[in-house]
């Protein structure tokens, strides 16, 4: 009777924008008066003791930067002002957009400071150790969540991304073993990811099957076969499960430049494939054919069927796409990081990756970023535990999932989901 | 499974069977330490052996029960957090034999086996900071527990005797028996990442000798180590690391060794001969239930005037003239 | 109120359907068989257990060594290879069913014989209270992945009550139950809340708060408050005697009064969902959100308190984990959980989402578990299978038309399991 | 180039919605294709443009049978559709939705210069978009056709007229020789009706045919060639532009319309106090726009206000407003002298008021609860349905049967999903709920979309009978045939004002100039235009002689 274009989210319960700032603007004052008395007035930095932070890496004997070395308790004071101004600003203010997230960005990244400051107070700390770990924790959940980037945006909700994990995991460390070549480990457990990803294409797209509930029923499907069969096989046979891993590749020119050179240009070839990957995937979804009908069909796959497009063959191809991509996550654990395959290894890393696509807002990009911040406060957490901070390690251990939940719950706002995400489609 | 011991030396009808905890029957560690002893009695005795595992906690009393049923003469249980499981179902069996491997007995049917691995951790100590050439030392636990601190305790004590000795500062990270709640702790005993993210931590901090007490996250460790390219060694816990991860033999100074499997072979020979199993076990420097393993590819590289110092070290803590505070020694019984 | 006005013409534009033709009675048998034919659900359901175990036989044989020795000379001698399957299927299968229900080789006391079904219902007790809080969150249109919490916080809350009140079992047991249920519905009630308020999707949060809880649940049993000191292990202090659950068949046999907690809490979530008005706001809201606003619900108060509900019947969860007998300690340690807040959530589809199905999905998985280990035990095989095995299940009762169409049922290609969690959005 | 389909049969399940149609559009011609709600005529276009496939029928061009099995088929075979419902994706552009599907790919200007990158393959299933020249090609058609749109607004941005241009656009650009345009004139003003037929007419002009489905028999005389009437899924009759309405109507509902009831008039008397008062009420949609604009009205007991209005013009949130949905950003809302304004939902449902929301499937009903469950969803906690916590079911099955039978309700049972009855019948089960309760005041939108015309007689009767026990109305619709069946005075919304309240004796014409957003200069503003309107709302008790 009327064609309306029906608006594509009515929010069932208001959201109060206005309210928002000045609830993120006093969380954020909060947090900051609390890092000034903590971190900045505090007993660990009061008398005058110093922090050092290493710029280099053991090991890397070409590249000698000093140390950085900061008076702790005036530079964790400054910090926190810091903090406390950007709060003061946000309530006041109400920037948006562009302004808005800088000053998050620059919110959090002097909290970050003002509080390594403190725990490094009196002691030292090797930064570009802490930034080799963050890159080395954030390989797989970038690899995790651009496998999400590809399943969501053509509209199949992917919880799957653990058990693809434990699959590439499985798979590679297997036929790594088996054949002694760590390429055809690589292929064997983007295979294995991709394989998940099959079953989860043909039970989403033929079956229909909810697509959460099927992301959790996958991975305990593959958390109990790569156990049964890590117990059948490896077990039995160590030879099947081999510590092998891919050499690091330095970079000739850039891998000796000072803090980074190590960090971005000193990795094993998985790494620079995922960075690879990250450009691919970006251009790919922004500024190609495939791009625009992806995300077409992931937003509206009626109007996306209307003009042509296959939309169940486009959703399957992307699902097994982004199943070969988790699958070298997998990968990743185990002949990336030369460790060899144990049951449940994944560790929840695929959860951590799906956090990371939702924090990061179904963007490429902003899931690497999200990536790096998970990987970073994992990285902070081992490296503060040897400074004898009063910080118990399980709670240092809960920073990334308690940002997470603020980070969906707040600071970032309402985050949307493609906008058939999870819908499955049929036709007459 | 069932493991037939067709090449016994005499077909006995005992059963030993043991429950795994929850590592699995190849965690490096301990369980698999057991069902090495277990499987070594099969052979010495013809005895049948076999071992269920534990996937959750909710499978150690029905696990137990099983083989109670099952009919096994001896019922092995690894791992501490077994024991309420282990003595209740003594208790209410009292003609069933048990014995537990890292805990002491309670009922007067369970055997339990113990291991004072803080003297060997202290001469793993006094070792390592002999070998550091950068004055560093680390170490980090599983979690947080007695059977895992101990190890840390007697290395700390190891390093400060080292120290008090030859005048020296060799500093140990990740573990100071003063602050126990700030100590490096891998919370898992099978996450080799972490153990990886652990040992690269400490490595960047400048320690060269890192003594993983983790289980199988000590693997990353070890993988780390190996990274080094010969900078970094480690040294291994519970078994002889140059045998059950040899991929990584060239990076273990040593190990410390706790006999599990010999000691379950002996109670397992034991009971298969009919003998009376009663009180416990505490394996120590002196019955060799602890102690160093050989140092493998560092043989060479070990001097032997400390080679000696380890030997005096050894004999005054069997004599007594050396004491280790640790408390989280077993206390003797 | 007003006259009756149906007019007439209406009445021409009812479609006279043509009567069902009948079909010729010939016999219970052959209705019967009809009816298997048209593959209604529990058909369905049946024929997805045997898939799943086929596809655990397979598992099974060509993960064992003696059979693929045996299929080394297949063409040799294909009986061989044939037998060897069939003897290591039929044994672990075998063990599997007198693990579960009898084994006719214990039948000699009745302590023996009624053992593997104590096993079964003490395995599905606290699977039962997991399917119902997850079966009741999928009602209000909410995926509950966050059982582990729920259930860590449900147990630390119940321990604590547990060893610090020294009362008779009277009052101690209440106040353990009642503490492990609060402790579950708070930590539920957060989850709800943040979706209710700032609009997190429980998914993400209910995955983050799993791992907080479980880190807090390590920090606190190393802790002075909760270490016992007479333990080497990371262990709690263990409950007191008094607010244990007592054993309901002798104390040989593990099957405790947490059945009965549960069974109260089967009846207890039937009324809710079909009786009483929370439950029709509950399910209002999550059949249709903008309906039940419309109607003047709030949106926001049914799924908060659809999450606590479910938080609290997580919660006993974790008491039947530390008061009754899956734990000889009665006390928290590391791995209190046993990763039954995922498990919950295959029982919950399987029984899809109703309380009574969910009794009789939690009691197959708790039959499972329980096989599953004479299984191990017996035949030597990975207790693991039985991961696979209910995953398998699931995965084939939510499609239905897979089934059908491999056993040729007519079906009328009706929904899976008819939840409503939604996507992301939703 | 002739398009013909032959015995055309679909079926949804047991419901036959089309029944062995056959068609014959000829080039260069508008065909216009009649019938009420639910006739068929979406199905049968849908089975054209390959997103159905038919149950037994064939497809013939220029007397060969086409094979279509998909759109991309029948877009290569010249066809084009606009949907009733737009198939455009909200966050593209407006020259990213023209191309998707057909995208213009090549190498990028960076590369262009490069010289040897440029020879790459730019183009295939992964090229690199072209998004230059799908912008030319966008602004091209546009002023060809003269259909103005920006190439790179968002799509969520544009209003509904536009965004109907540009999937004319999307159709034009594939070279679709014929159109089909399924109800396009549903969401314009007359005056953009009036564009769209003159676009039409140079498209005709241009040897193109077009599909034109409506149920509108005014705009059918205003532009058919030929005129093919379908009732429940067969063809009723074909007619030349000649037919008067009259007989077309008659075609289309298959006997004579009435779209009168049967009314008093209204028997308050006309100074009596308003017993529903808005005054200046103000809603903002999510950017922060407003969307209901200072709107003030009166309703007086026993009075029924229709709002009339192109749909998207507030009247969604002014109704979702009454009833505490939305939140007001400024104004007053009193009921009986009691304000309602910031009350929730529950409140205002519990002071009285009665609403049939736009939307029944969305808003209105459960669809997998029963029809017994549905007639209590408001209810469900009060006496007798619900006491202390518990409900009783009895009581709620006894209410189902009462209504069922008074509302006559065709449903095989009070326990059957309210999801499997007629979209009539489910109509029904929101209006026998809303009007089971005592009100003081009935808020109705769209009360009968979708809805054949014995149910809308009923519903149009007992509405009519809540006003005559003296309750104040507000009815909402975008028929303006059913606001003058209904409405004691009409209020035209347009873009969030109201333009005027009139009396129903005002012309269509000038109902339509409003709706529009001009005053109509030939019948003098009654009440004034939107500057006066306070004024109006303020008087409009004695402008209605
Ligand atoms: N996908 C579908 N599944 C089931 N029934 C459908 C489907 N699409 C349409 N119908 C039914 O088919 C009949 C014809 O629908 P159709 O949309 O073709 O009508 P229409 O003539 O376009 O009506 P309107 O004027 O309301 O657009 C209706 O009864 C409708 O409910
Ligand atoms: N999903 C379904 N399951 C069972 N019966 C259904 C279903 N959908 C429709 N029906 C039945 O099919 C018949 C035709 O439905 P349909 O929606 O086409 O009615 P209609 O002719 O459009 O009537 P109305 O004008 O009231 O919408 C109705 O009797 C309805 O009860
Ligand atoms: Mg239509
Ligand atoms: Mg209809």
């Amino acid at each position: 009777m009327s064609a309306t274009l029906t608006p594509t989210s009515t929010p069932v319960a208001g959201t109060g924008g206005d309210r928002r700032h000045w609830y993120v603007g006093g969380a954020m004052i909060l947090a900051g008066v609390y890092a000034l008395v903590a971190f900045g007035l505090g007993s660990r930095t009061d008398d005058g003791a110093t922090a050092v932070f290493n710029l280099n890496m053991v090991g890397d004997e070409a590249i000698k930067v000093p140390d950085l070395t900061v008076p702790a308790g005036p530079a964790a004071v400054a910090l926190s002002l810091v903090c406390v101004a950007i709060g003061v600003l946000r309530a006041a203010l109400r920037p948006s957009g562009v302004r808005r997230s800088l000053g998050t960005a620059v919110y959090l990244a002097a909290f970050v400071a003002a509080f390594l400051v403190w725990a490094a107070a009196g002691h030292n700390l090797n930064f570009t150790s802490v930034l080799n770990a963050m890159v080395l924790a954030a390989t797989p959940l970038i690899l995790g969540a651009l496998c999400g980037v590809l399943c969501e945006r053509s509209g199949v909700i992917n919880v799957a991304i653990e058990g693809q994990f434990l699959v590439g995991a499985f798979c590679a460390s297997l036929l790594a073993s088996i054949s002694g070549s760590l390429w055809v480990g690589l292929v064997a457990g983007c295979l294995g990811g991709g394989l998940l990803g099959a079953m989860l294409a043909v039970f989403a797209n033929r079956y229909l099957v909810q697509q959460v509930v099927l992301g959790v029923v996958l991975n305990l499907f593959a958390a109990g076969l790569t156990g049964f069969l890590y117990e059948r096989l490896m077990q039995t046979n160590p030879d099947y499960n081999k510590t092998m891993a891919f050499p690091a590749i330095d970079i000739p020119g850039l891998s000796s430049l000072p803090v980074v050179g190590p960090v971005l240009f000193g990795q094993n070839v998985i790494f620079y494939i995922t960075v690879a990957l990250i450009a691919i995937v970006h251009i790919g979804l922004f500024h190609t054919r495939w791009g625009l009908r992806t995300r077409a069909v992931g937003e509206h796959p009626t109007a996306a069927d209307t003009v042509g497009i296959r939309v169940v063959a486009m959703r399957y191809r992307n699902v097994i796409l982004g199943g070969l991509i988790a699958g070298m996550g997998g990968a990743w654990l185990t002949i990336g990081l030369n460790i060899t395959f144990n049951k449940n290894m994944a560790a929840g890393q695929g959860f951590i990756a799906l956090a990371a696509l939702i924090f990061g807002r179904w963007s490429p990009l902003g899931a690497v970023w999200a990536a790096l911040l998970f990987g970073f406060a994992g990285g902070v957490s081992v490296s503060l535990q040897p400074l004898q901070t009063p910080v118990p390690t399980a709670f240092l251990s809960m920073t990334p999932y308690l940002a997470t939940i603020f980070a969906v719950a707040g600071l970032v706002g309402a985050v949307r989901a493609p906008a058939a995400d999870g819908v499955p489609y049929t036709k007459g | 499974p069932e493991e037939d011991s067709g090449s016994g030396t005499a077909a006995s009808d005992f059963s030993a069977c043991m429950v795994t905890d929850l590592g699995g029957i190849d965690d490096r560690s301990f369980n698999a330490s057991s069902w090495e002893g277990m499987q070594a009695a099969a052979k010495s005795t013809g005895a049948k052996v076999n071992y269920v595992v534990s996937t959750s906690e909710n499978d150690y009393v029905p696990n137990i029960t099983r083989l109670i049923s099952q009919k096994c003469d001896l019922i092995v249980s690894v791992g501490g957090l077994m024991a309420e499981a282990t003595s209740q179902a003594a208790k209410s069996n009292p003609d069933q034999k048990f014995a537990i491997v890292d805990s002491s007995s309670v009922p007067p049917n369970v055997y339990g086996m113990e291991f004072n691995t803080a003297q060997s951790s202290f001469l793993a100590g006094y070792l390592a900071a002999a070998m550091s050439k950068t004055g560093k030392v680390a170490t980090f636990g599983g979690l947080p527990i007695p059977p895992v601190t101990i190890f840390m305790d007697g290395f700390y004590e190891g390093v400060q005797y080292y120290n008090e000795q030859k005048d020296k500062d060799v500093k140990v990270l990740g573990w100071d028996p003063a602050k126990p709640k700030s100590g490096s702790m891998a919370n898992s005993f099978n996450d080799q990442a972490a153990g990886k993210r652990i040992a690269g931590n400490f490595i960047q901090q400048g320690a060269d000798i890192i003594f993983p007490v983790a289980g199988g996250t000590g693997l990353g460790a070890a993988a780390a180590a190996q990274e080094s390219g010969g900078k970094v060694s480690a040294i291994w816990v519970d078994t002889d690391g140059c045998v059950s991860a040899a991929q990584y033999c060239d990076v273990f100074l040593t190990s410390v060794m706790k006999s599990v499997a010999k000691a379950v072979q002996t109670t397992v020979e034991t009971a298969a001969k009919g003998q009376q199993l009663s009180g416990s076990y505490l394996g120590t420097l002196e019955n060799g239930g602890t102690g160093l393993a050989p140092f493998h590819q560092f043989e060479d590289k070990v001097p032997a005037e400390l080679k000696q110092e380890l030997e005096q070290i050894k004999q005054d803590i069997i004599s007594g003239k050396i004491k280790i505070k640790s408390a989280n020694q077993p206390k003797s019984s | 109120m007003s006259e009756q006005t149906a007019p007439s013409e209406a009445d021409q534009t009812v479609r006279q359907t043509p009567e069902k033709e009948r079909t010729p009675q010939s016999g219970r048998l052959r209705r019967l068989a009809a009816h298997v034919a048209a593959g209604p659900p529990w058909v369905v359901t049946v024929l997805a257990i045997a898939l799943a175990l086929l596809v655990g036989a397979v598992l099974i044989i060509v993960s064992d060594s003696e059979v693929t020795t045996a299929f080394g000379y297949f063409f040799a001698r294909p009986s061989d290879a044939l037998t060897a399957s069939w003897t290591a299927v039929s044994t672990a299968y075998g063990a599997l069913l007198k693990g579960a229900i009898f084994n006719p080789g214990n039948a000699g006391s009745a302590t023996a014989a009624l053992t593997p079904i104590s096993e079964t219902l003490t395995e599905a007790t606290p699977l039962i209270f997991g399917g119902l809080a997850v079966g009741l969150a999928f009602r209000a249109g909410l995926f509950n992945i966050g059982g582990q919490g729920q259930l860590i916080i449900g147990a630390i809350a119940t321990t604590w009550v547990g060893f610090t009140l020294d009362a008779p079992a009277v009052i101690a047991l209440p106040a353990a139950v009642l503490a492990g249920i609060a402790g579950g519905a708070l930590y539920g009630g957060l989850a709800g809340w943040l979706k209710a308020g700032p609009g997190a999707h429980e998914v993400i949060v209910t995955i983050m708060l799993n791992y907080v809880a479980y880190l807090l649940l390590g920090y606190l049993i190393s802790s002075e408050v909760f270490r016992d000191p007479d333990n080497p292990q990371p262990v709690s202090k263990p409950v007191a005697e008094a607010a244990r659950l007592p054993h309901l068949l002798g104390d040989s046999l593990r099957v405790n009064a947490g059945l009965l907690l549960a069974i109260a809490a089967v009846v207890f979530t039937w009324w809710l969902l079909n009786r009483s008005t929370l439950g029709f706001q509950l399910r209002t809201v999550g059949a249709n959100p903008h309906a039940a606003r419309t109607a003047g619900m709030s949106v926001g108060y049914g799924q908060i308190m659809a999450m606590v509900i479910s938080g609290g019947l997580m919660g006993l969860v974790g008491v039947s984990q530390v008061l009754g007998t899956a734990n000889a300690h009665n006390a928290l340690t590391q791995q209190i959980d046993a990763g039954l807040g995922f498990t919950a959530i295959t029982v919950a589809l399987l029984g899809r989402a109703s309380p009574l199905g969910t009794v009789a999905a939690a009691l197959l998985f708790g039959a499972l578990q329980a096989g599953g280990r004479e299984m191990q035990a017996a035949a030597g095989v990975s207790i693991e299978i039985v991961t696979v095995i209910q995953a398998l299940i699931v995965l084939f009762v939510a499609a239905p038309p897979l089934v059908r169409g491999l056993f040729r049922l007519r079906g009328d290609g009706g929904a899976g399991t008819g939840l409503l969690a939604k996507g992301w959005n939703g | 180039m002739t398009l013909e389909l032959r015995g055309i049969t679909k079926r949804f399940g047991s419901l036959v919605a089309n029944d062995g149609i056959d068609l014959e559009v000829r080039p260069g011609e508008i065909h216009c294709l009649l019938g009420e709600n639910g006739a068929g005529k979406s199905t049968l276009m849908n089975v054209l443009y390959g997103l159905y496939q038919p149950d037994a029928g064939q497809i013939l061009m220029d007397g060969r049978p086409l094979t279509i099995n998909g759109p991309r088929d029948a877009i290569a075979a010249g066809i084009g559709m606009v949907h009733q419902h737009f198939m455009l994706i909200p966050v593209f552009t407006v020259a990213e939705n023209v191309m998707l599907g057909d995208e213009r790919t090549g190498p990028p200007r960076w590369a262009r210069s490069l010289g040897p990158l440029a020879r790459l393959g730019w183009s295939g299933p992964v090229g690199w978009l072209d998004r230059r020249r799908a912008r030319r090609d966008v602004a091209e058609i546009s002023s060809r056709y003269g259909l103005q749109v920006d190439p790179d607004a968002l799509v969520a941005d544009l209003p509904v007229g536009v965004q109907q241009r540009v999937e004319i656009i999307k159709a034009l650009i594939r070279d679709a020789r014929v159109l089909i345009l399924d109800e396009p004139t549903a969401v314009l003003t007359p005056q953009e009706t009036e564009e769209l037929f003159s676009v039409m007419r140079s498209l005709r002009a241009s040897g193109r045919s077009i599909v034109f489905i409506t149920h509108k028999l005014k705009e059918v005389k205003a532009v058919a060639d030929r005129i093919t009437v379908i009732r429940r899924g067969a063809v009723v009759g074909t007619a030349g532009p000649e037919a008067s309405e009259r007989e077309l109507a008659g075609l289309m509902v298959g006997r004579d319309v009435r779209l009168t009831v049967d009314k008093a008039p209204p028997a308050v008397p006309e100074d009596a106090e308003p017993a529903f008062q808005v005054r200046d009420l103000t809603v903002l949609d999510e950017s922060g726009q407003p969307v209901v604009d200072g709107v003030s009205f009166d309703i007086r007991a026993g009075e029924i206000l229709g709002i009339a209005g192109v749909q998207g013009n507030g009247q969604t949130e002014l109704t979702e407003a009454i009833l505490g949905l939305r939140p007001a950003a400024g104004g007053s809302i009193r009921l009986d002298g009691r304000e309602l304004t910031g009350r929730s939902p529950r409140q205002v449902l519990r002071a009285g008021v009665g609403y049939i929301p736009e939307d029944r499937g969305h808003d209105a009903l459960v669809a997998d609860s029963s029809v017994a469950e549905n007639l209590v969803l408001d209810l469900f906690d009060r006496p007798p349905f619900g006491r202390r916590g518990s409900m009783d079911v009895r009581a709620v099955r006894a209410n189902a049967a009462h209504r069922v039978e008074e509302f006559d309700i065709r449903t095989s049972s009070i326990d059957a999903p309210v999801g499997t009855l007629s979209g009539g019948n489910q109509q029904k089960v929101v209006v026998a709920r809303e009007m089971s309760r005592p009100l003081r005041l009935l808020v109705a939108s769209q009360p009968t979309r979708g809805v054949d015309v014995g149910a809308m007689e009923f519903i149009h009767r007992r509405i009519v009978a809540e006003r005559d026990q003296g309750r104040p109305v507000l009815i909402v619709s975008t028929e303006l045939d059913e606001i003058f069946a209904l409405a004691d005075r009409i209020a035209v919304m347009y873009r969030g004002k109201i333009m005027a309240i009139v009396p129903p004796e005002t012309s269509r014409e000038d109902i339509g100039c409003l709706m529009a957003g001009t005053s109509p200069d030939a019948a003098g503003p009654p009440e004034g235009a939107a500057d006066s309107q306070k004024d109006a709302a303020a008087k409009d008790g004695d402008a209605d002689e």
